[in-house]
């Protein structure tokens, strides 16, 4: 876990309201794996926006830089969406428990919901050559936000399923209609299942999971201060027959084995 | 030729090597930053506030921005006094800085109680009583705003422990000074001013409070100016020291505070912001020292100009 | 079809035609901001704080930013309720958004005198009565921190008026609920929640307070949470109206107010970095009744989810 | 008075930490008069720093521009150096009273102690031709910024004295020294004095132009929350025969005639 100042590399606008952000960490790159995030915080004379915000790395590039795709959804992520080339933020990471991947006779099938796309490049740049192949994502959007995001995991090999509620491309559905249909049409031998997305998409994954009995991991969000564990605020409530009342998802997740999470207090 | 600046202060019978110290709920139990640097390099460290029993806190959202501060409604969670002591102080065994146990009951008894489990242990270096959260219905708030009720939640510590006890106040009151005079006399070593400030957040789309707690406790840079003057206010009406805290976040923070006359000053919000905010306040206060040719720090304590 | 929602309220006797108020000191004498809008498209208007003499304020610096927040010590600067009546209040003849007049004294008495003064006088809608101040040694702190004097200063002046009277109350206090309902029961028409927060600021290059009064009022961004569950705790406590206020900058802020059964707000220091934000409050409030389809803001008032 | 979101033009370093910026305004151009100023924010999604900050309008260029002539002294300024073509800021202005100028026969004398020099450039603008070439402009820094600065207001045609604290350029000593030995020895015929600066340094000139009976006019500072006159926080004492305790530097200034202003407690 290391905090340190980078510079942005280039930071481009992908689709409607999404970015993606590369800067160079050496350090970030050997240490991070697929799952795992970062707190983030612009670099200047004001402290206004206050608290870091957490971001999962979206991947690795050539020469060590570290992607991060982000939605523009509030203040915070617009001033990201502003900065540019050279312009300076502090990274603290990597942080949190990251993805745990498939065992080698197991198929991987990734389900991203909107921005639950973010770990997912990450976790298939993880996957051995053979299981990516082999792979199936599918992406879900509202509405289209443009081909370029969804040519970049393409890229990786992976086999890549689009939905968008409106039906401005792919499946008109949600991502969890695809999803299902898809997994009782054609599974893979022994999936494991991973999920990233509003946490109304992740709890019908979860059951969905939980009636076929497949192993699912979700990668939750819960409001962050520090990113540490030190604040006690980003508790999410474990299942019933957990030994503790609630997980923190800084540091105990935010991957989560789907069956140790409550998913009715979510 | 630089001189080396003494930076060691004394905070009510605990001598300190210098005024800076971790702020309770904002350093987990002492090990947690030390990816970030060593904490034994801090004045001293408080550790999350402890009860009894282990608590579980409140529901989440328990946290959230709100311009130049942080709201929270932790709801206390902890671990519990015994796993603390069993689990988390053994951690601690290496850290050169003293460690302060921040501690809180649901009664006047539960605090001596919690003394009591202390008193024996080695390695905790000092008490500070946490009368002042704002999250437990019947926890700090009401002991608080009272001075009786304060007065005799400080008697049932003090009299329970031969370590230095800190009183940590709140200013959600009319008159701290009012306060701190009870506490003094009911045989505090030292105060801490200030806990958070009650507040609320609402989400307009939701049309529901943001925290689920509804009220929330106000740290971080907002609240500085009147946690300085509540520090200042807090020196003007006692003897003992004062621990300065509201909003500091880096040294130039830290000496305001101490000009007020706080003999030292806790670090909060400011290591989730920055992790190595505490010790680069340090530096910062060093630095200054040396530049300003000051050879003890105590001569900068206190030393506000007014006419 | 869109609908034209109503906006208008009623706050203690005195119905306005929208919930945006200007907060007194923040809007001058009420022609100051008219090179930007037409002040009459504001619900209405509190003028700077009013005493029975002219009075020369505290010596400067008397204003500092603090992190999102103003701090400030104009030491109740003001003409004098005569001279206002006479040049200013002419001025504001043709505005069309009801004059409210902040008064303050140096004792109950000047209170009545006060509202006296003003109750003859054409052009006036309603006196908004400070007891809160904290800049004037003698003023406004005194009476707002203790139930019994501000029952007294109340009840001095709803005795000497026919106009509606609201109270403006401060925030430094233990509980608020406490002084609301006395002045409440002495007769105010509304309640005004909340003045300014007691900070301070040091220059540590000086080693000096930055306000030569030493201490100010803390407004702004930063006193938003507080002002809020002020408000929220007031509004609990009371059955007459509460006009919510403390750093408001935008309709969002101004919704989270109402949602918490403010029946009005007020704007001040938003004024000073935002000259149009009270009527781009008014707009942004219009339009979100559009959208949410309410066709009376009253609907949205106090409509706060609690489970 | 307007408010006005405007774009920047340039934004340029003219000496160790002077940068001058230029905006487009064409109402500030037809509005704006010497020693008048503007309350600035740049805009954006952040409250901190929170209040507007006072600058004096520098000069107008060729179409409409507005030019600031700033110095990084703290948290702001650095904020505004930072800021590049095409970022916006907010300016209300023209705000308070500006210089009067000089009488016909009137010399015009100009004093400006480092920042001082703010106005200036504008108010020589605003002499006629004439009174321009007769004009001296005495210019102190504690150390030399380089010629950039001082090449812009010469180009306009006024006689340019220089004075640096260090030595390092022009005559060693402060601007106040420069001007008294330059006014005892070679007055202009009936001059005026305006001078800006240090308000340790006005007062100096004001005592000196008091002791020669010149008419002279100070541009002062005061800690501005709103520029507007409704804050009544930019108070600065009166002279004891003047008829009100307190003048408001934003509404009743910047610009004063020395005499009615209370020396002692600046
Ligand atoms: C582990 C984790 C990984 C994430 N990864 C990504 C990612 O890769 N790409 C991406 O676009 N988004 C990601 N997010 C969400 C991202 O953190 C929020 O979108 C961002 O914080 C919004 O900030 P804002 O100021 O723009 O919005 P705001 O206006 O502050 O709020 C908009 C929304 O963001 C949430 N949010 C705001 N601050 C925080 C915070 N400190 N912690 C958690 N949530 C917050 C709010 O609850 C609200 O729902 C992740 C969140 C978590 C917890
Ligand atoms: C009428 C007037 C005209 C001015 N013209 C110019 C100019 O043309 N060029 C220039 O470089 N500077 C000018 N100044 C000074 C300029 O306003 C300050 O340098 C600036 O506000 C500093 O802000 P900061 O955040 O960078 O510094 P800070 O760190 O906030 O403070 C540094 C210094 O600036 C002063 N200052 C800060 N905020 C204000 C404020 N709101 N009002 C007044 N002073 C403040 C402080 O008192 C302090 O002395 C003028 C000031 C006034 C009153
Ligand atoms: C997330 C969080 C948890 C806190 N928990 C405690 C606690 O357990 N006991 C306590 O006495 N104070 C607690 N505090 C209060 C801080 O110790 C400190 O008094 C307050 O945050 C003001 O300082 P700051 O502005 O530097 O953060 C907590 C504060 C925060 C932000
Ligand atoms: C410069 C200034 C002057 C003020 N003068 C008065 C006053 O004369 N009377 C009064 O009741 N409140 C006064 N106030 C308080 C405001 O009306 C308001 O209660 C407070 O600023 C909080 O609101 P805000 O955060 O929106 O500014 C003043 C506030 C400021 C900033
Ligand atoms: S975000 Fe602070 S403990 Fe998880
Ligand atoms: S700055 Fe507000 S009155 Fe002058």
């Amino acid at each position: 876990m290391i905090e340190e100042s980078v510079f942005i590399e280039f930071n481009r606008q992908m689709g409607n309201d999404i970015w993606l952000m590369g800067f160079r960490s050496e350090a970030l790159a050997s240490l991070a794996k697929p799952g795992q995030f970062l707190m983030i915080r612009i670099q200047g004379n004001s402290q206004d926006p206050l608290i870091r915000r957490p971001f999962s790395i979206h991947g690795i590039g050539e020469g060590n830089i570290i992607l991060i795709l982000y939605q523009t959804v509030g203040r915070f992520t617009s001033l990201l969406s502003l900065t540019r080339n050279h312009d300076q933020i502090s990274v603290i990471g990597p942080l949190g428990k990251g993805f745990r991947l498939p065992g080698s006779k197991q198929g991987a099938v990734l389900v991203a919901g909107g921005m639950g796309l973010a770990p997912m490049y990450f976790l298939a740049q993880a996957l051995p050559p053979d299981a990516r192949r082999n792979a199936k994502l599918f992406i879900g959007f509202s509405t289209f936000q443009g081909a370029g995001l969804i040519d970049l995991i393409k890229g990786l090999g992976l086999q890549v399923s689009l939905a968008t509620e409106d039906g401005s491309m792919g499946f008109t559905g949600t991502v969890t209609d695809l999803f299902e249909q898809a997994i009782d049409r054609d599974a893979p031998e022994e999936p494991v299942i991973y999920a990233c997305g509003p946490h109304a998409m992740l709890k019908k994954i979860a059951q969905k999971a939980g009636r076929l009995n497949l192993t699912c991991y979700v990668s939750l969000e819960s409001y962050m201060a520090c990113g540490l564990g030190i604040c006690l605020g980003c508790a999410i409530r474990a299942a019933r027959n957990q030994d503790t009342e609630y997980y923190y998802v800084c540091k105990d997740g935010p991957v989560f084995s789907a069956e140790i999470i409550d998913w009715e207090a979510l | 030729m630089a001189i080396t600046p003494d930076l060691s202060v004394d905070i009510g019978g605990l001598r300190i090597k210098n005024p800076v110290i971790a702020a309770s709920g904002t350093f987990g139990y002492g090990t947690e930053l030390s990816p970030f640097y060593d904490p034994s390099l801090l004045g001293a460290i408080v550790v999350k506030g402890l009860s009894l029993q282990p608590m579980p806190g409140n529901p989440p959202p328990r946290t959230v921005e709100t311009p130049c501060g942080l709201l929270n409604s932790i709801g206390l969670a902890n671990i519990g006094i015994n796993a603390f002591i069993k689990e988390k102080l053994p951690l601690l065994a290496d850290t050169a800085a003293p460690v302060i146990v921040n501690i809180y009951g649901n009664s006047v008894g539960e605090y001596s109680e919690l003394a009591g489990r202390i008193e024996g242990v080695d390695g905790i270096s000092a008490i500070e009583v946490n009368i002042s959260c704002p999250n437990v219905e019947k926890g700090g708030m009401v002991f608080g705003t009272d001075p009786e009720t304060a007065s005799k939640v400080t008697d049932g510590v003090v009299k329970r422990t031969t370590k230095p006890v800190i009183v940590k106040l709140t200013p959600n009151v009319a008159d701290i000074a009012v306060i701190a005079k009870a506490v003094e006399s009911a045989g505090a070593g030292a105060l801490s001013v200030t806990n958070t400030f009650l507040g609320m957040s609402v989400d307009i789309a939701s049309r529901r409070p943001v925290l689920t707690n509804v009220v929330g406790g106000l740290s971080g840079p907002a609240i500085k100016p009147m946690a300085l003057y509540l520090t200042y206010r807090a020196v003007e009406a006692v003897k003992i020291p004062v621990i300065g805290l509201g909003g500091i976040m880096n040294h130039q923070d830290a000496i305001e505070f101490l000009l007020v006359g706080a003999r030292a000053i806790q670090v909060g919000t400011a290591n989730f912001i920055n992790p190595r905010a505490a010790l680069e306040i340090v530096h910062g206060l060093r630095n200054f020292c040396e530049r300003e040719n000051l050879s003890d720090i105590n001569h900068l304590i206190g030393s506000l100009i007014k006419e």
